[in-house]
C-alpha cells in the first residue's frame, strides 16, 4: 500500500452568488498544509462552512480564489487516491445494491479484475469493518452505524492515500460513535493514509487527531492550529482521562463558544 | 418540489418522494382481504345488466350479460376477436417500447443537460397537454393509416409522461450519490448507468405505469378512428354489424386487459424497486 | 417530410409493419375500404379471383368510416379508396386531384330505398315541413347523407336551416329516436331494415329517390398522379372490378353472395336476407352526378361550381 | 462570457429552434417539397389563426369545449373526493367499492360510448359522463391514498383536542390529503381534456375536437392545423393555470417537502 499524500490549501476563498447583491462569503483566505500520513481535524461552529472547505479540498467544488494541491499537483476535480466519506451515509450508499456491491462500486472503474476477484478483494474490507456476514443484505436493512461501516469499507476499498471525512460520525448514537472512532483509528494506524476530518464535536477532534485546526464562523478563516500531542495508540476509556485531553477540550470548547469580537 | 405529472389513471404520485406511498398499498395491490361485499356489489350490477336487458331495456345495443360472456368465449378462443386482440396488443407494446425508450433517453439527456433542458422544455410543455386523439387526423396525412401511424400515436402518448418523469427523476438524484461517484472517479457513462438510471427508476416507473394505461386507451382510439385491424376496429365493426354481444365481449376483454396490464407493471415495479419501497418504511 | 417520418418509424418498428412478401408477380394495389354492402362487387372479384386473372393483388385496408380513406389516398398510403361522391368532390376541390375510376354503389330507382328518414310511428313526421325546428340525426355532418337530408327537407316543404342536425352513429340512431333525443334520423340499411321491420320507426321519406333516381353514391377513386403513372394497372383493376359487378348482379341473393357479403361485413345472414339491394353499375353518368355537385354548392360545401365530369376518369364514363 | 448574459444560451435556443423548424417547413412548402394540400405553410396556419381570433370564431367552439370540460370535471371531482374520503376512512365502504372501481377503472372510456348513448342519449349529458368517468378515477384513487396516508399522529392529536367525526375529516384529514388530491386533480385535468376531444370527435356537434375532425374530412387542412394549435395552447394554459393555483394553495406542502 502506498503511503499517505500531502494536501496543501493556499489562500483558498469561496463566495456564493458572486457579483450579485446577495453575495455571501463562505471561506476567507484559508491556508493549511496537511502532512503525509497525518490525522488532521478541522473544528468549527455549526454553519461555518466546514463542508464547503472539505468539498473544495476534494475537488468536488471549485474555489473562488486560491489553490489546492495534492502531493504538489493542483486539484481541479476529484483526484486519484482521494476518497471522501460523506456525513449522510444513507445518501451515499446505493440503495439498490447489496452491501458487497456497494463496496465494489469503489473499484469498478478500474476494470482490471474479474467479477469474482473484485468481490473477493472487496470482501476483505467488509471483514475489516466486521460486516462480512452482511455482504448480501441491502444497506437499508442495516442500522445506521452498520451503514456507516459499509461506507468506510467502501472508502478503504478504493485504497485512498488521503481520506476526507465530512462529520461522518455525527448521525449515530454515542456508543456507536465510539466504536467507529476505534475502528477508524485502527484502520488509519494500519494503513497510514492521510486523514482530514471536519467536525463540530470537540471530543471527537481531540480523540482522533494529531493536529487540530480551528475555524471561525463565516466568513471562515483558520484561527489557529494546535498539536494534540496525545500518545498513540489511543484508548476510548483512558485517553479522555489524560490531563492534556481535558486541557485541549476545555480550551477548544471555550474558543468555539465564546463571542469572537477579535475574530471579525 | 413542484409536483409535475401527467395523465394517470392508475396509481398516483409521480412524486415517489411521498412517504405514504410505501405505506399505503395501491388499490388492487392487495389480495385476499374480505371484499365479499364489494364482489357482491359487482355481481349485483351484472345481474341488473342481465335482467334489464331481458325485461326492460329494448335495444339492439343492450344484450344480456350472459350472451356477452358466451360471445367472449366463442370469439375470443381462436376466432377473430383473439387475433385482433393480439394485433392490438402488439401495436400497443411496440408503440409503448418505442415511446418509453425515447422518453427515457430524452429524459436523461434533458435532466442532465441544462442547455437541452432550457431549449426543449417549452416545446415539451406545449406538446405535452395536446390531446392525443387530436393528432390522429394530421398523422393520417403524414403517415397514412397503417400500424406506422397508430404506433406513432401510441408512442407519442407514451413519450411525454415517461420523458417528464425521467427528467424529474434524474434531477432528483441525491447529489451525494453523484459526488460519491465522482470521488471514485467514475466517468460520465458509468455514472449514468450505475447511479443516475437506477436512482431515477422510481420516477421512471411512475411514468411507465401511467403510460401503459394511456397506451391501451390510445391504441383503441386510434383503431376506432383509423380502422385497419385491432380490437378498436373490431368494436366498431361489430357495432355496425349489429352484433352487440360481440362488441361488449371486446369491451369486457379490454377491461380485463387493462386490469392485467396494471397488475403486471405494478408487480414488476414492486419487484424491481424493492429497495425503494422498503426504504420508505 | 412525410417520407422521412414514415421511414423513421418503419425503421424503428420493422417488426410491426408486416409488409407482404413480394414473391408473386402480381401487382399489389392497396385499397381502402369500408366494410359495408356497397363494396360487394370488390369483395366478390377478390374472392372469385377476378383480380388475379388481371395480374393484380388487392390488399384491403378497412376503416370504420370515410373520414380516413381519402386522406390516406392523398398521402399515398393507399392506391385506391372507396368513398362517397361528396367527400371525393371536396378533396378534388381542395386540389388533391382525386379521380373516380370505377362506380361503386347507387341508390335505388324508386321507393322503398336503402336509405330513409325515419321517425317514431306516432310522431307525425311525413314531410320536411314536419321537421321544421326539430332535431334530425345524421351520421356525419357535411357528408352525402347530410346533404340529401337538407335537400329533402327543402324539397318537401320544410326549411332545412331550421332543422338541427345532430351527429349520431348509425348503430345508435334507433336508440336516439327511442329515447327522444332526436325527432327523426337518416338511417341506412341494415339499420333501416332492422328498425322498420321491428316496428320501432316508420319511414317519413326516401330522400335520395325524392330528389333523383339512382344517384351515384359510393365510388372508387385514385389520384391523378397515380392514374397518369399506372394507366394499365387502373384498367386491369376496373376490368376485374366490373366482372365482380356482373357477378354480383347475376347472383344477388344467392347463398354464395350472402356468404361473401356476410363474411366481410360480419352481418348475420338473416339480416342480409331481408335487404333489397339495388343493382350495381359500371359507369357513372356525369349528368347523374352533377345534381350532387350543385347541391354541394347550394348548401355551402363548395365555394364555386364544379363539373361532375372533372372528377370522373375515362374508365368510369359510358363508352 | 456566456454565463454573464442575462439570457442563457438554452433559452435563446428554445426560441430559435421552433422558429428554425417553422422556417424550414415554410421553405419546404414553398419549394413544393411538401404538398400544400397536405401540410400547409406555417404562415398560412398563422393567417388562419389570426382570422379565427379576429373574426371571433374562437369563442363558440372554445366555450363549448370548456363548458363540457368544466361541468364534467367539477362534478366528477367533487364526487370522487367525497367517495374517496369515505373509502379512505371506512374499511366497510372501501371493501364495498374497491372491486367495482377495479373493474371499471382500466376500461378505455371511448369503448363505453355505445351503452352511454343508449342510456344517456347523445347530448351533453352523455359526453359529460364520458369525461367525468375519465376524471373520476384518478381523483378517487389519489384521494383514497391521501386519506389513508394521513399521519395517525395528526388524527390522534385532533382527538385529544376533542375533535371527532366530521370535524376531524374537514379540519385534519382533508387538508393533510390535499397534496395527493391535487395530484389526482392535475392528472385528471389532462385526461379530461383528452376525453372531451375524443367525445367531440366520436359523437360531436361542435367544440374544438369536432372541428378538427370536420376540417380533416372536408380537407381544410389549414384550419385543422390552426385548431390543433389552439388545442395545444389551451392544454398548455390549463396546465399552467393549474400549477399556479396548486403552488399557491399548497405552499405549506412545498415547504415541508423542500427540506434537504
Amino acid at each position: 500500500m502506498q503511503d499517505g499524500c500531502t494536501l496543501a490549501l493556499d489562500g483558498v476563498t469561496k463566495s456564493f452568488s458572486q457579483g450579485r447583491p446577495e453575495e455571501m462569503m463562505a471561506l476567507a483566505d484559508i491556508s493549511l498544509d496537511v502532512a503525509a500520513g497525518e490525522f488532521l481535524t478541522v473544528v468549527g461552529p455549526s454553519g461555518c462552512g466546514k463542508s464547503t472547505f472539505l468539498q473544495i479540498a476534494a475537488g468536488l467544488m471549485e474555489a473562488t480564489g486560491g489553490a489546492v494541491a495534492l502531493d504538489g499537483r493542483p486539484v481541479d476535480g476529484p483526484p486519484g487516491g482521494l476518497v471522501y466519506l460523506f456525513q449522510q451515509y444513507t445518501r451515499s450508499l446505493l440503495p439498490w445494491r447489496t452491501v458487497i456491491r456497494n463496496v465494489e462500486f469503489a473499484v469498478e472503474g478500474r476494470g482490471r479484475a474479474s467479477r469474482r476477484e473484485r468481490r473477493e478483494f472487496c470482501m476483505e474490507f467488509l471483514e475489516m469493518v466486521g460486516l462480512a456476514d452482511f455482504a448480501d443484505r441491502y444497506p437499508w436493512q442495516l442500522s445506521g452505524g452498520m451503514q456507516q461501516r459499509v461506507a468506510i469499507a467502501r472508502a478503504l476499498a478504493a485504497e485512498p492515500r488521503i481520506l476526507l471525512l465530512d462529520e461522518p460520525f455525527s448521525s449515530v448514537d454515542a456508543l456507536t460513535r465510539m466504536e467507529l472512532h476505534d475502528m477508524i483509528l485502527k484502520l488509519w494506524e494500519d494503513r497510514r493514509f492521510t486523514a482530514l476530518l471536519v467536525t463540530h464535536d470537540v471530543d471527537e477532534a481531540v480523540m482522533l487527531s494529531d493536529r487540530i485546526a480551528v475555524l471561525s464562523s463565516r466568513p471562515s478563516r483558520i484561527v489557529e492550529t494546535i498539536e494534540t500531542g496525545l500518545p498513540r495508540p489511543r484508548d476510548r476509556i483512558t485517553t479522555p482521562e489524560l490531563p492534556r485531553f481535558l486541557e485541549l477540550r476545555h480550551y477548544l470548547l471555550e474558543s468555539l463558544t465564546k463571542p469572537k469580537d477579535h475574530a471579525a | 418540489m413542484v409536483m409535475q405529472s401527467t395523465s394517470d389513471d392508475t396509481l398516483p404520485p409521480t412524486r415517489p418522494a411521498d412517504a405514504a406511498r410505501g405505506r399505503v398499498p395501491a388499490l388492487g395491490a392487495r389480495v385476499g382481504q374480505s371484499r365479499w361485499t364489494g364482489l357482491l356489489l359487482v355481481l349485483a350490477l351484472l345481474g341488473l345488466w342481465e335482467l334489464s336487458a331481458r325485461f326492460w331495456v329494448d335495444s339492439a345495443n343492450w344484450p344480456p350479460f350472459s350472451r356477452v360472456v358466451m360471445a367472449l368465449f366463442e370469439e375470443g378462443t381462436g376466432r377473430e376477436l383473439f387475433f385482433v386482440f393480439a394485433a392490438s396488443l402488439r401495436l400497443m407494446l411496440t408503440g409503448f417500447v418505442i415511446g418509453a425508450g425515447l422518453g427515457i433517453a430524452l429524459g436523461v439527456a434533458i435532466g442532465l443537460n441544462r442547455f437541452l433542458r432550457e431549449m426543449l422544455s417549452p416545446m415539451v410543455e406545449l406538446l405535452r397537454p395536446l390531446p392525443v386523439p387530436g393528432l390522429v387526423p394530421p398523422l393520417i396525412l403524414l403517415l397514412g393509416i397503417d400500424a406506422a401511424m397508430k404506433g406513432t400515436v401510441v408512442a407519442f402518448a407514451v413519450l411525454f409522461p415517461v420523458l417528464i418523469n425521467t427528467a424529474q427523476g434524474v434531477r432528483a438524484v441525491e447529489p451525494t450519490l453523484l459526488d460519491t461517484a465522482r470521488t471514485f472517479r467514475h466517468g460520465r457513462a458509468r455514472s449514468i448507468l450505475a447511479v443516475i438510471l437506477p436512482a431515477s427508476l422510481p420516477y421512471i416507473f411512475s411514468g411507465l405505469r401511467i403510460s401503459l394505461a394511456l397506451a391501451l386507451i390510445v391504441t383503441v382510439v386510434a383503431e376506432m378512428i383509423a380502422g385497419g385491424t385491432g380490437i378498436g376496429y373490431y368494436l366498431m365493426t361489430m357495432q355496425y354489424a349489429m352484433r352487440s354481444a360481440e362488441m361488449y365481449a371486446a369491451v369486457v376483454l379490454l377491461a380485463v386487459t387493462g386490469y392485467a396490464l396494471n397488475f403486471i407493471i405494478v408487480s414488476v415495479e414492486r419487484r424491481v424497486l424493492r429497495w425503494y419501497f422498503a426504504q420508505q418504511d | 417530410m412525410r417520407q422521412f417520418a414514415k421511414s423513421a418509424f418503419i425503421a424503428a418498428a420493422a417488426a410491426l409493419t408486416a409488409l407482404p412478401a413480394a414473391a408473386q408477380d402480381l401487382t399489389t394495389l392497396r385499397v381502402s375500404i369500408i366494410p359495408i354492402i356497397d363494396i360487394a362487387p370488390l369483395q366478390i372479384a377478390m374472392t372469385k379471383g377476378f383480380f388475379e386473372e388481371e395480374g393484380i393483388e388487392i390488399d384491403t385496408t378497412p376503416t370504420a368510416g370515410g373520414a380516413v380513406g381519402l386522406p390516406a389516398l392523398a398521402s399515398g398510403a393507399v392506391d385506391v379508396t372507396f368513398s362517397n361522391s361528396v367527400s371525393i368532390a371536396l378533396g378534388a376541390a381542395q386540389g388533391l386531384g382525386f379521380k373516380v375510376i370505377a362506380a361503386g354503389s347507387f341508390t335505388g330507382k324508386e321507393a322503398p330505398d336503402i336509405a330513409a328518414i325515419v321517425a317514431k310511428p306516432d310522431a307525425g313526421i311525413k314531410t320536411g315541413a314536419d321537421l321544421d325546428g326539430k332535431k334530425l340525426a345524421v351520421n356525419t355532418r357535411n357528408n352525402v347523407i347530410w346533404l340529401y337530408a337538407n335537400a329533402w327537407v327543402d324539397a318537401t316543404g320544410g326549411d332545412s336551416s331550421s332543422v338541427t342536425y345532430l351527429e349520431v352513429p348509425f348503430p345508435q340512431m334507433l336508440d336516439a329516436i327511442d329515447g327522444g333525443q332526436v325527432d327523426a334520423a337518416f338511417l341506412v340499411d341494415p339499420f333501416l331494415n332492422a328498425g322498420v321491420s321491428g316496428g320501432a320507426v316508420e319511414v317519413a321519406g326516401y330522400p335520395y329517390n325524392t330528389i333523383q333516381s339512382e344517384i351515384p353514391i359510393g365510388m372508387y377513386a385514385v389520384t391523378e398522379d397515380f392514374l397518369a403513372d399506372n394507366p394499365d394497372v387502373v384498367d386491369s383493376f376496373v376490368t376485374a372490378y366490373n366482372k365482380g359487378v356482373d357477378w354480383a348482379n347475376d347472383n344477388a341473393g344467392s347463398d354464395e353472395w350472402n356468404e361473401i357479403v356476410s363474411g366481410y361485413t360480419r352481418l348475420p345472414a338473416e339480416r342480409l336476407a331481408g335487404l333489397d339491394i339495388p343493382p350495381f353499375h359500371k359507369v357513372v353518368d356525369p349528368e347523374a352526378l352533377q345534381p350532387t355537385m350543385d347541391l354541394m354548392l347550394k348548401y355551402g360545401l363548395l365555394r364555386e361550381e364544379m363539373e361532375a365530369s372533372s372528377i370522373l376518369a375515362d374508365s368510369v364514363l359510358a363508352k | 462570457m456566456l454565463h454573464r448574459l442575462p439570457v442563457s444560451p438554452g433559452r435563446i435556443a428554445a426560441v430559435l429552434l421552433p422558429v428554425l423548424l417553422l422556417l424550414a417547413l415554410e421553405q419546404a412548402v414553398d419549394s413544393g417539397a411538401v404538398r400544400r394540400a397536405l401540410i400547409p405553410a406555417p404562415s398560412d396556419v398563422w393567417g388562419e389563426l389570426v382570422y379565427i381570433l379576429q373574426g371571433g370564431h374562437l369563442w363558440a367552439p372554445l366555450g363549448k369545449t370548456l363548458y363540457l370540460l368544466a361541468v364534467a370535471y367539477g362534478c366528477a371531482s367533487v364526487l370522487a373526493i367525497g367517495l374517496g374520503l369515505l373509502m379512505g376512512r371506512s374499511r366497510a365502504v372501501y371493501n364495498l367499492f374497491e372491486p367495482l372501481v377495479e373493474v371499471i377503472r382500466p376500461l378505455p372510456k371511448p369503448a363505453l360510448l355505445p351503452p352511454l348513448i343508449l342510456f344517456l342519449g347523445i347530448g351533453d349529458t352523455m359526453k359529460m359522463t364520458v369525461v367525468g368517468l375519465a376524471v373520476f378515477f384518478p381523483v378517487l384513487i389519489n384521494t383514497v391514498q391521501g386519506v389513508r396516508g394521513v399521519d395517525p399522529v395528526l388524527v390522534e392529536t385532533a382527538r385529544t383536542f376533542g375533535y371527532s367525526g366530521g370535524r376531524i375529516v374537514s379540519r385534519v384529514v382533508l387538508p393533510a390529503a390535499l397534496p395527493f388530491i391535487f395530484t389526482g386533480l392535475r392528472i385528471a385535468l389532462g385526461l379530461g381534456l383528452i376525453l372531451v376531444v375524443v367525445a367531440e370527435m366520436l359523437a360531436g356537434t361542435g367544440g374544438i375536437g369536432f372541428l378538427i375532425v370536420d376540417m380533416q374530412r372536408t380537407f381544410q387542412v389549414t384550419s385543422m392545423y390552426a385548431w390543433l394549435v389552439i388545442l395545444a395552447v389551451l392544454g398548455f394554459l390549463l396546465n399552467l393555470g393549474f400549477e399556479r393555483l396548486e403552488a399557491r394553495l399548497m405552499f405549506w406542502s412545498r415547504q415541508s417537502e423542500g427540506r434537504a
